[in-house]
């Protein structure tokens, strides 16, 4: 309990980002519903004001020394940090993808604001170091995605958020059964407490609890065995909902899962690393294979991104060397939000386009999209020298350097059998001169919505991001690895 | 030994819920399983608290989050079953299995 | 200077003339003429000077030449036998032909033979000796669009050139053992099995080139070329050459001990075999071929044991010699349109010129005393003599045979036409050029054997800086004439009866069937083992030794066929494995996303519940 | 400097993407002027190398990229790699000359080669495992594009065949790389340290598992038997300059890998197996050899030809290894004459695969057997396939005689029966090619074939200007390298007695 005596009176500058959001949110909230409907870009542009707000505030925490606050409930330290930048980022770049489809549709304020509240409940999700919080967090990141991916309302979407839903459902529940058999074992709910209680406590009432506990995260994460909401899930919500339950989620859950396993579960006398890196292995196995045949761009890319998980809990598995580990993740986390973001983003300008095969001939009539997409792709796949080569470079050593040479073996063949159906994509693009005429497109040169040219350029600008990240890795480095 | 017989109340209620989200294919019979497998949750965490750590704020804590979370889960729950009962008028999950492979 | 001369200017010569192509053809022979005269000047310059030169090729190993006693010998025969073929040739190759490409492939050719006489090591002799072989395949397949010619070239290139495998691993056991730079005169010195090695594959590929036994047979290939390539190839350059670079190492053969027998006996037996089969021809150029190969051999005999006097002798007087038959061969073939000895009856008598020459140059193939090749022979029989009996034995019957055949050649082209049906003399008048270089050769081949007699014989062994030729006891001298001169008489003699006989002579007298007893009695004794023996060489080395290469070289064919077919798929199929294994695993690592929840709903929580028993087992 | 040489192209082709569509003929000229200027720079680097100190490192450059994993942007030319960017100037020039008439989608083809010679030069240049293996993986990429997108019929299985086969090989090398980096201290990707530190100096297991992860991602490259299934489909399957690149320059990669990485920084373990070596080697000259001689296809014979050839480098690379005592100067000679092989190799099977190319555009087709008696309509492209030819075969006054003779004489010693049999490799090549010819250019006239139509002779064009000035001059240069060879073997020679001071035992 000493955490209480500590920190009793909470310093509220720490939380500027959380709160920037929170009150954008609730002014969203109340000025959408004051708006005419053609006048509801004010939300947008208030929801990116707000975004802009917690990234500057975050910036400036940077420079600050780590520092665990609210009673040890939360605590603010690079991971946090380069959490937030990632989640604030994504969650930008989503609105942006969603500018398109969303603008002056009914409900847009909604939307922003319950993509703000998504955002928010990750980030807390990433900060937090009390079970509860963690299951604060998991609240808020949850159920605003259960809205968001059925907004449309339309017949897939809907069947995507019931099951996402009840997928949800579940594993919270899982998550506070965990969190009270933990609180039963190491009698309190601080990271810091139980790392010390724990190992003391009945080992096989841990290990479940643990595992409970963890169940919520891999969730989140769309990790094995809590991944079978992804691709459907990502196949049935629009563009950049799919986007955003892809990628901005999964940053909050593995830092948590990092940060319990470092802070709370280190202790424990029970192998938690292989444990994890078990997971990982069956994790990236399990999305590879299944993305082989993949015949649709969106669950080509949630199979690819259940793998990318997979090496990241690699990563995770490593914890017991962070000083290697946790500027690798983070960067990891950094680079495989531009990465992935990028490979949406041109789902999201070719909406149209649901089949590999549809996009036949895209570089013929969108060089620098299709450029940046093979860009991502190849990125995904890991190749030099875009950002998620740099990541998967640091997992690797990271991951040898906690002696699990076996997992990166498997996780190199992962990788290889990865290249087969990022190429069938890829290849797709240059495609066209093999069959016939243009008038087999679904979309000729001008035929292309005016509305989606802000995903375009959001397309090619991420996949020149990923290059340039990849290129200046060194400084992000060394920033990610200033703490611990 | 009192907090044994509320430890397995709380298993009980927390089995037959799960028994319940498993066995049902209605979406309001799988939530109903929920709600039961929560309240289990509920009356361990109270009875930790009563008598593991009496007097430590987190266990009361617990009981609160999870009575949120139980009700907040309730609320999006009838929400989704009538969002997808509106689509495809259907309450049953396996009649909805588009989305698969 | 001199010599690099003699090596640049007809290379330089000859890039021109290759890179030209047709455009030169008008000018290419009189830059050949010029080029050999020239050469031949420089080639006694430097045979006198006795300059050398060095270029840095390799680290460690220059492209280095030098002329000593033997070089310069050689130089001076090879340079004289370029300038008698191509004088020849701008009559030979004819005004429609590629001349230029002819007389580019020529010069380049000799450059190379230059080299390869003047070599001082290993490194700069293979580069020569290689270069020599490739423009011999462009030579013999000169008329590639005829069938078979350009085939005949693979062949004498394919089979020369797997035995310089051997002088690649001689190089490589020269550096091992140490020999500086690879120098050819060092070889010696080193000691251990590394020398071996090394002159062992030096002496397989100059065996090769040399085509003695096993390899003859790629000789009689080789005459598909134009007779001036014959002549060049037979006389002077590519076959003698082996024998030339025998001569050259053989300090180095005598110092391994076993190596000079071994040479000595193929030498010998090569002799033997082939004059047989020499003997058993009907084909003049083939007769030559054959002959060649067992002329050769004297000299491989001469460096095995120890003879290097003689060798060189023989390389000479057979250059010489060789040069002269081919090139008349060659102009009898270009006039009366056949090289066939029956249809060449009676060649001699409507071809003076020819005809003379040619007799002098077989008499002298013959051994006849006391032209050239007699001398060179019996320098080499008796360098031999002491070595082994068995061998001078058999070298004795090698020389009867040369006489043998030199003598039915004889006699077949001087015995008068059948009355009925004379080739028409107006057929083919031999072009002067052609002509030309003959009585020259011919007075060479005659004078040659003045390098026998005894004062000469010193000087000439001071300038190869060899111990003197052991003089050998008279009786050897006379042995060798009289053998000589009966076999030659009596073949000669027998052979034109038989001509004459065979037209008409239908009633002859008792006494001339008493001679016919004789005749028969010569027949038994003499003619019929001989011809059997031939035919039996020839069968041997048509079937045999040639079929064993074809076979050979089918095998291998079949092999790759099989590695092809089999281990291609293997590897192929082993990969094709690994992708199925994926495949399946990839459909069914979708099964489980049926879509169902509650089927969804089952497995994570099976996953769940086995995860925690995993995991507490697991510590 | 070096950055300009390396970089040149890549800036020129990312100006090339702002150029309208309409201007699209000009882009093959572009090409050959940047070719040619960065050729024109290379020569200069040579020069002032000369020059200069003419031993060790030139015009290195040395920035730091990424500090935190001791990895930097490390570049510099030495005996070794100097050579080969001179034969990749060269190549790429050629390619171009030779593409100047390429019609489909000249933009693309045009970036995408330029692309691929910085990325190579890149590659020959870097001295730091991780700016070396990223342009090992680039050239992957570009080049799958490049037959992919331009192949024949059957390109794209190739293209993803080789993609997959030479990227399982990128890893393998990477995590033998990350394995060096874990075993060095400091941490360290960079060449020169990890040489300087030999890091696995005492622990010869370690060293075998990664000299193994290493050699096995390069011998993929190489290729050697039996990781070469996948060049034989890519090179029939590539269009002409892709091929000529791939054997050329990328096939490089793997070798010159193994003089600038494997030996150096694991010599000890180089020496353990150098006989594993030593025996690949062979068995690539004799299996190599062997297998061309049983093709019918012109291209997938060339490409046989190559897996003999690069045994050859791996046999006097392995035979240093083997070198001990008064051996190890021969070895320096073998190993000269692996990196001679290097650029021998490019130059002759680059103008073999032209030329294979030059067939095709008049033929339509690479089946040998539908080809006969065309020296009659085209001496000059029988000229030139004579030269390229003998030159391959390992004729004196080739550069390839020069390679062959050093590697044969520098590694007898030290390998005596391997060597002996990989010399009987050179009688099959000879035969080989030799028969390939006289089956196309020799003979009476073309002989009438079953499977394939008979190719249109009589109105068989000869090589056409562009042709023939993309073919001479790698032919020329052959001939200058195998008549003069000093002026490349002392630049190799300091580098390859260095590098066998290290190896040598």
């Amino acid at each position: 309990m000493n955490g209480m005596q500590s920190g009793q009176e909470i310093d509220l500058t720490a939380f500027v980002p959380e709160i920037a959001i929170a009150v954008t949110a609730v002014l969203g909230l109340l000025a959408g519903s004051w708006l005419p409907r053609y006048r509801q870009w004010v939300v947008r542009a208030l929801a990116l004001l707000g975004i802009l707000v917690a990234v500057i505030a975050t910036i400036i925490s940077m420079t600050r020394a780590p520092e665990a606050t609210a009673a040890g409930s939360y605590t603010i330290d690079v991971s946090l940090n380069a959490a937030r930048l990632a989640i604030l980022v994504g969650t930008a770049i989503v609105i942006g993808l969603a500018s398109g489809s969303i603008a002056a549709a009914k409900r847009e304020s909604e939307f922003h604001v319950l993509l703000l509240l998504a955002a928010l409940g990750t980030i807390v999700l990433a900060g937090a170091t009390d079970l509860l919080v963690l299951a604060a967090g998991y609240l808020l990141a949850s159920v605003p995605l259960y809205a968001l991916v059925g907004f449309a309302k339309d017949r897939l979407g809907t069947e995507a958020t019931l099951k996402y839903y009840l997928m949800g459902a579940l594993f919270g529940l899982l998550l506070l059964a965990g969190v009270v058999l933990l609180l039963a074992t190491g009698g309190s709910t601080v990271y810091s407490e139980l790392s010390r209680s724990l190992p003391r406590g009945p080992t096989a009432v841990v290990a479940t609890g643990m595992l409970m506990l963890t169940a919520g995260l891999l969730f989140k994460a769309g990790s094995v065995p809590a991944h079978f909401w992804v691709p459907d899930a990502i196949d049935g919500a629009t563009p950049p909902i799919a986007a955003f339950i892809a990628t901005v989620p999964k940053i909050g859950a593995l830092v948590a899962l990092f940060r319990i396993s470092t802070d709370a579960f280190a202790n424990v006398p029970l192998d938690w690393s292989l444990m994890l890196a078990l997971l990982a292995a069956a994790t990236m196995t399990l999305g590879n294979l299944a993305a082989f045949f993949q015949r649709t761009v969106r669950r080509l890319l949630a199979y690819s991104t259940i793998s990318q998980v997979g090496y990241l809990m690699m990563i995770i598995a490593a914890y017991g060397h962070p000083t290697r580990a946790l500027p690798s993740l983070l960067y990891y986390l950094l680079a495989y939000t531009v990465t992935n973001l990028g490979a949406f983003a041109v789902v999201a300008a070719f909406a149209s386009r649901r089949g590999v095969d549809d996009y036949r001939g895209l570089f013929r009539r969108h060089r620098w999209v299709a450029l940046s997409l093979i860009v991502c792709l190849l990125g995904l796949v890991g190749t030099p020298p875009t950002a998620v080569f740099v990541g998967k470079l640091t997992a690797f050593t990271a991951a040898l350097d906690a002696g699990m040479g076996w997992l990166v073996i498997l996780a190199a063949a992962n990788t290889v059998a990865s290249v087969f159906y990022y190429l069938r994509w890829i290849f797709v693009l240059f495609q066209r001169d093999h069959v016939g005429p243009e008038a087999s497109e679904p979309s000729g040169p001008t035929g292309m919505p005016r509305t989606e040219a802000a995903s375009i350029i959001l397309a090619v600008a991420l996949g020149v991001t990923s290059i340039v990240v990849g290129l200046v890795a060194n400084p992000v480095l060394e920033l990610l690895s200033s703490s611990k | 030994m009192i907090l044994s017989l509320y430890l397995i109340l709380a298993a009980g209620l927390f089995a037959v819920g799960l028994y319940g989200l498993l066995s049902q294919q209605s979406i309001v019979m799988i939530m109903m399983g929920i709600e039961l497998a929560i309240n289990g949750v509920i009356v361990a965490a109270a009875a930790v608290w009563y008598f593991i750590v009496p007097g430590s704020p987190d266990a009361q804590t617990v009981v609160l989050v999870a009575m949120t979370a139980m009700a907040v889960e309730m609320g999006m729950g009838f929400a989704v079953t009538t969002a997808i009962f509106r689509a495809r008028d259907v309450d049953m999950v396996d009649s909805a299995s588009d989305l698969k492979g | 200077m001199p010599l690099v001369l003699l090596v640049m200017l007809p290379a330089a010569a000859a890039v021109v003339l290759l890179l030209r192509g047709r455009r030169t053809d008008a000018a290419a022979p009189a830059i050949a003429v010029a080029v050999a005269v020239i050469d031949l000047g420089l080639a006694i310059v430097a045979a006198i000077a006795r300059p050398s030169a060095e270029v840095t090729a390799l680290n460690s190993i220059p492209g280095a030449v030098a002329v000593d006693g033997l070089a310069a010998i050689a130089m001076v025969t090879v340079a004289a036998v370029f300038l008698a073929v191509v004088v020849f040739a701008c009559g030979d190759i004819g005004r429609g032909e590629a001349r230029s490409r002819f007389f580019g492939t020529m010069l380049l050719f000799v450059a190379a033979m230059f080299v390869t006489v003047t070599a001082v090591n290993i490194f700069t002799l293979l580069a020569a000796w290689e270069i020599m072989g490739a423009t011999s395949y462009a030579l013999i397949g000169f008329w590639w669009s005829e069938p078979g010619k350009a085939r005949s070239g693979l062949i004498a290139f394919i089979t020369t050139r797997s035995a310089d495998v051997g002088m690649y691993v001689a190089a490589g056991a020269a550096l091992a053992a140490g020999a500086a730079g690879l120098n050819l005169a060092r070889l010696d010195e080193v000691a251990g099995g590394w020398r071996d090695i090394a002159l062992a594959g030096l002496a397989l590929a100059a065996l090769g080139k040399s085509a003695q036994l096993p390899f003859s047979f790629w000789l009689s290939h080789a005459m598909a070329g134009p007779s001036p390539v014959s002549a060049l190839l037979h006389s002077a350059a590519m076959v003698a050459a082996g024998g030339y670079l025998l001569l050259r190492i053989e300090p180095g053969i005598t110092a391994t001990g076993w190596l000079g027998p071994v040479v000595a006996w193929i030498g010998a037996l090569t002799a033997l075999l082939l004059g047989a089969v020499a003997v058993a021809q009907r084909d003049l150029k083939q007769l030559l071929a054959a002959s060649t190969c067992s002329q050769i051999g004297f000299i491989v005999l001469a460096a095995g044991v120890g003879g290097v006097a003689g060798g060189a002798t023989q390389f000479v007087a057979h250059a010489a010699v060789k040069s002269l038959l081919f090139l008349v061969a060659g102009a009898w073939l270009a006039a009366l349109g056949t090289k066939n000895l029956l249809r060449l009856r009676g060649a001699a008598r409507t071809h003076p010129v020819a005809g003379i020459t040619f007799t002098v140059g077989a008499l002298a193939l013959g051994g006849l005393p006391p032209l050239s090749i007699w001398v060179a022979k019996d320098q080499i029989l008796s360098a031999a003599l002491p070595a082994s009996t068995a061998l001078y034995t058999v070298g004795l019957a090698a020389a009867a045979l040369s006489a043998a055949y030199s003598a039915k050649a004889l006699a077949v082209i001087w015995t008068r036409p059948a009355s009925v049906a004379p080739l028409d003399v107006r057929a083919g008048r031999i072009p002067v050029s052609e002509l030309l270089p003959l009585p020259a050769l011919a007075i060479a081949a005659t004078v040659l054997g003045v390098l026998g007699v005894p004062p000469l014989a010193a000087a000439w062994s001071r300038t190869l800086g060899t111990p003197d030729a052991p003089t050998s006891p008279p009786w050897e001298f006379a042995m060798s004439a009289t053998l000589a001169v009966t076999v030659i008489v009596l073949v000669v003699w027998w052979q034109h009866r038989r001509l004459t006989r065979s037209d008409e002579l239908v009633a002859d007298t008792a006494w001339l069937r008493d001679w016919l007893k004789m005749e028969a009695g010569i027949d038994v004794i003499v003619v019929r083992p001989i011809r059997a023996l031939s035919a039996w060489c020839s069968r041997f080395d048509d079937r045999v030794l040639s079929q064993a290469v074809t076979t050979v070289g089918s095998a291998v064919l079949r092999l790759s066929r099989v590695v092809n077919a089999r281990l291609e798929w293997a590897i192929a199929a082993a990969v094709a494995f690994v992708a199925d294994g994926a495949r399946r695993l990839a459909t069914a690592a979708v099964r489980p996303q049926t879509g169902l929840l509650h089927q969804y709903y089952d497995q994570a929580i099976v996953g769940m519940a086995v995860l925690v028993a995993v995991f507490i087992l697991m510590r | 400097m070096l950055s300009i040489i390396v970089f040149l192209p890549a800036i020129v082709a990312a100006l090339l993407l702002f150029v309208p569509r309409k201007r699209v003929r000009l882009f093959p000229w572009i090409w050959v002027a940047t070719s040619a200027v960065d050729l024109a720079l290379i020569i200069v680097a040579w020069t002032g190398y000369i020059v200069g100190t003419g031993t060790g490192f030139g015009y290195e450059e040395n920035v730091r990229w990424l500090p935190m994993l001791g990895s930097g942007y490390h570049i510099a030319v030495d005996g070794f790699s100097l050579p080969i960017v001179a034969l990749t100037g060269v190549l790429f020039l050629a390619c171009a000359v030779y593409s100047l008439r390429e019609q489909r989608r000249t933009r693309s083809w045009v970036i995408l080669f330029l692309f691929l010679q910085t990325v190579s030069l890149g590659l020959f240049v870097s001295l730091d495992l991780l700016v070396f293996f990223v342009f090992f993986d680039l050239s992957i990429v570009a080049m799958y594009f490049i037959i992919a997108g331009w192949g024949h019929p059957g390109a794209a299985r190739a293209a993803l065949q080789f993609f997959l086969y030479t990227f399982v090989g990128s890893l393998a090398l990477l995590l033998g790389f990350i394995g060096l980096y874990l075993a060095s201290t400091p941490h360290t990707f960079d060449m020169v340290q990890l040489v300087h530190q030999d890091p696995l100096k005492g622990d010869p297991v370690v060293a075998g598992i990664i000299l193994f992860a290493i050699s096995l991602g390069l011998a993929v490259k190489t290729p050697t038997v039996p990781f070469h299934t996948w060049l034989p489909p890519a090179h029939t399957e590539a269009p002409t300059a892709g091929s000529v690149i791939l054997a050329g320059i990328l096939l490089k990669m793997g070798t010159y890998g193994f003089v600038r990485i494997a030996m150096p920084i694991l010599p000890q373990a180089w020496r353990d197996y150098a006989l594993v070596f030593v025996i690949v080697g062979v068995v690539s000259v004799l299996y190599g050899a062997l297998v061309a001689l049983a093709q019918t296809n012109l291209k997938r014979m060339i490409a046989y030809t190559s897996v003999n050839h690069m045994g050859y480098i791996i046999l006097g690379l392995g035979a240093a290894g083997l070198a001990t005592g008064s051996n190890v100067q021969a070895s320096a000679l073998a190993v000269s004459g692996a990196v001679t092989q290097m650029v021998s190799h490019g130059l002759l099977t680059g103008a073999l695969f032209l030329l294979a190319g030059v067939l095709y555009a008049r033929g339509g087709t690479y089946d040998i057997g539908a080809y006969g008696g065309l020296a009659k309509t085209v001496p000059v492209f029988t000229g030139l396939m004579a030269v390229a030819v003998f030159g391959s075969l390992g004729l004196p006054g080739f550069s390839g005689f020069i390679a062959e003779f050093q590697i044969f004489t520098g590694s007898l010693g030290s390998a005596p029966v391997p060597t002996a049999l990989s010399v009987i490799g050179i009688v099959i090549t000879a035969a080989l090619l030799l028969r390939m010819f006289q089956r196309i250019f020799l003979g009476a006239g073309q002989r009438s074939h079953d499977e394939a139509p008979p190719a249109p002779q009589a109105s068989m064009k000869d090589v056409f200007s562009r042709e023939f000035f993309a073919v001479a001059p790698l032919l020329a240069l052959s001939v200058v390298i195998g008549i003069l060879p000093a002026f490349l073997l002392h630049v190799i020679d300091p580098a390859a007695r260095a590098l066998v001071a290290l190896v040598g035992g």
